[in-house]
């Protein structure tokens, strides 16, 4: 699965995306964002605040307990400030 | 997903020509509410706004805020148009355009448009201050999720 | 009491040189809010509309709710057109514009503003038919009444 | 004092403006309807439903209880269907 970052989650992650293989436990969106935390300095900069970070699977907002199984692409940004 | 009233662009825009589109050839329409957001310069202290999006979502999120728009009020016709890059004080970063028989669904349905741009169109902004010091991510604010929660049910 | 934001014409108007005289110059704006009042040919029945004003009053009463909306939002300027005269569908007939640092004020100012102007701005329009039958005035419309009262207190 | 009509009581009176001089015992707009009603069958046309009327003294709305004293215009017109 793609992982693609926005805003300061890229810059902490120091990476617009990659592509990621969790482990068959990892199954919601927290539980990926758990297992990333784990990756390095940089992931636990971008996901310590993890209640604040937005995900998005597939382009469509989703929330935390979302499953991830049969996404192509998920996103992960801090909330969004457009308008 | 795509609405054919949405663009997502680096380019000007002129809100003139958008609201001209809606309304050309036609005389049902009786109201047209135009937003633009502009970008201030804080009191001086900011040289640009630089705005991130996500492409491919940014286009279809900010569609299917335009559909659910065209599902609550009576729309002759709606266009929104959010920009990215790098946007200087004074220079417009977004419009919302809408069109319908009578002003208070025109008025709501441009209100609503910039509430839920606000909260769920994925775009970010950065600021580069005059000082050169600071580069800071804008925060997102809870009056703008209080607004959006106005609209709730 | 006639406010230099405010005109009342037979010609038309273009709400872009209106909008574009708020912001000239300034950093400070972050909204502004165009509305434009359209006439409408009610399903092909409609010929024209002929709106009568008391010269003097009109300049004087938009100028008061012009006022009124600068005391309750805190606003970076506005402008108020309207028209009278013969006016035939898909012509505009009114223009307000508010500007203002954040896109509430600008949106409530705006929609107040249209609620007072409908309400209490002494302009009468007669509807002439394209059947050359009758030439009726509009009557006021009890929604427009409720639409101001929510602004009260 | 000068009287001036708009939209249908305009229509109805069957003049745009004129002058009234009416006697002392006219205090209240209400007062100058009603003797306005006894002028002819255009006014009391134009005032029939006397509570739709609404009136200004001096270009500014004033109830029906407003006194005219002092005032140099007052004006008689329907209600308002601009905007």
């Amino acid at each position: 699965m793609k992982a693609v970052y926005f805003a300061w989650v890229r810059e902490r992650i120091g990476k617009t995306e990659e592509v990621l293989a969790p482990p068959p436990e990892v199954v919601s969106v927290a539980d990926l964002i758990g297992w990333l935390r784990g990756r390095g300095e940089g992931y636990e900069a971008a996901f310590e605040q993890a209640g604040a970070i937005r995900a998005a699977l597939d382009r469509s907002h989703v929330r935390h307990e979302a499953p991830i199984a049969g996404a192509r692409e998920i996103a992960f940004f801090p909330p969004m400030t457009g308008g | 997903m795509t609405h054919p009233g949405v663009r997502v662009q680096a380019e000007g825009f002129d809100v003139a020509a958008e609201s001209a589109a809606l309304t050309a050839g036609r005389s049902d329409i009786g109201a047209v509410v135009a937003f633009t957001g502009l970008c201030r310069d804080e009191d001086g202290t900011l040289a640009a706004l630089e705005i991130e999006h996500y492409p491919g979502m940014a286009e279809e999120e900010v569609g299917r805020v335009a559909a659910e728009a065209e599902r609550r009020w009576p729309l002759a016709g709606l266009r929104v148009v959010h920009r990215f890059g790098r946007i200087r004080p004074g220079e417009p970063i977004v419009c919302v355009v809408t069109a319908s028989r009578h002003r208070q669904a025109a008025f709501e349905a441009a209100s609503f448009l910039m509430d839920f741009m606000k909260t769920r169109a994925p775009f970010w902004k950065k600021e580069h201050r005059t000082d050169g010091t600071s580069r800071d991510w804008v925060e997102a604010k809870a009056s703008d999720d209080a607004a959006t929660e106005r609209w709730a049910g």
